[in-house]
């Protein structure tokens, strides 16, 4: 599964993007970001409990209950500001 | 009908007779095109003063998300004739953004059918802005937005 | 700031440009293009389609009553660029009659000055609108409007 | 003094504008409007009682009851219908 960020989040992880295999425990967006604040420092301050972001799975915006089953891309942003 | 994001900058007048050639049933053709404003974020800051922004966007959700949206307008209102050319990568001020055009029979329609497209890009849509000022680079939105930016997203994950 | 009345038709690319050039307080340009609709004035009566319409306008009248109508546009929203191009004479389905365009450093008032300038346009500038079909000319509103017109300016002449 | 006519107005009076010298009882737009009745049945017509039409003294729209001193042009037509 590949893992994107955006903005700022690109900065603090260290990575545009990385490609991760999360346990089949891992069920949920919510489930994806708990498991990604373990993989580094930068990740556990961008994906921090209470930081803005949102998700989009494969492209479309996604709350972190939404399931991850068959997702190829999940992506992390803060909120939009563009346009 | 049509939706692009592009790096380069695109000439007005050209998009708008594309956008219109051939169709006589436009009464009303309503037009945005948005441009890098030079200002200051505090007035009188000389520090705080925008000479340029780099907007980034997410290739194919970008896209996706400004096709949803066009479809969606032309659902609401009868449209002849929508576009979307949204720029991304580095502008300085007084360069153009954005375009969105409306053709409809009638203005009324034109005009709404173009504001509910221009505040949803300016919400909606896939970009982030990073503003550079003589005091250096910032992400809009990455400090004061962010309690209420938070909260957005809090309330669904909930 | 600026008013023309020209039977020529107008680039709205080049006049864009002008009028934004050298501004760097422009965050938004709303702008109105109005075309020559064909339509039906009863749908599906041929006879009734229309293919070409002139505008009479009142030399002198008119541009004073536009230069007006812009100054009251800039007292009530805080705009950095007007314009306001129409066209009389004779015009074919398709083709361009009118330019507003409106700049603010703010979207919301160029949107509202924008639909303002359009509005009054359609209803208090000298414009008379003689519309050509199948079956020949007709003054737009000598017919139908004409009692409501009527009891318009007949309550001020009370 | 001149007068001018606008659209349809211009073709049942049968010109688009003449000089008149009303005699000078003839204070107001409402009077000038009378007074030009009995120029020509065109004339009548086109500025019957009920028509729908407005006026104009110096270029600047003007009711009934406008006074006409000084004024150098007036104009009647239909109500707008551009743009």
């Amino acid at each position: 599964m590949k893992v994107r960020y955006f903005a700022w989040m690109k900065r603090t992880v260290g990575v545009p993007e990385e490609e991760v295999s999360p346990p089949a425990d891992i069920a949920t967006v919510g489930d994806l970001v708990t498991w990604l604040r373990a993989r580094s420092p930068g990740h556990a301050e961008a994906l921090a409990e209470g930081a803005a972001f949102g998700a989009a799975v494969d492209q479309r915006t996604a709350t972190f209950d939404v399931k991850l089953a068959g997702a190829r891309e999940v992506a992390f942003f803060p909120p939009f500001t563009g346009g | 009908m049509a939706v692009r994001v592009q790096e380069a900058d695109f000439d007005v007048g050209a998009e708008l007779d594309r956008l219109t050639a051939g169709n006589r049933k436009i009464g009303g053709l309503a037009v945005f095109v948005g441009l890098v404003r030079e200002m200051h974020v505090r007035e009188g800051y000389h520090k705080d003063r925008v000479d340029a922004l780099t907007l980034e966007h997410y290739p194919g959700m970008t896209e996706k998300a400004l096709e949803e949206i066009e479809t969606e307008a032309k659902k609401r209102w009868p449209l002849e004739a929508t576009l979307i050319v949204h720029r991304h990568g580095r502008m300085e001020a007084g360069e153009r953004i954005v375009l969105v055009a409306v053709g409809s029979p009638h203005r009324e329609a034109a005009f709404e059918a173009c504001e509910f497209l221009v505040d949803w890009l300016k919400t909606k849509a896939p970009f982030w802005k990073l503003e550079e000022t003589p005091a250096g680079e910032k992400w809009v939105g990455a400090t004061a937005g962010d309690d209420k930016a938070a909260a957005r997203w809090e309330k669904k994950k909930a």
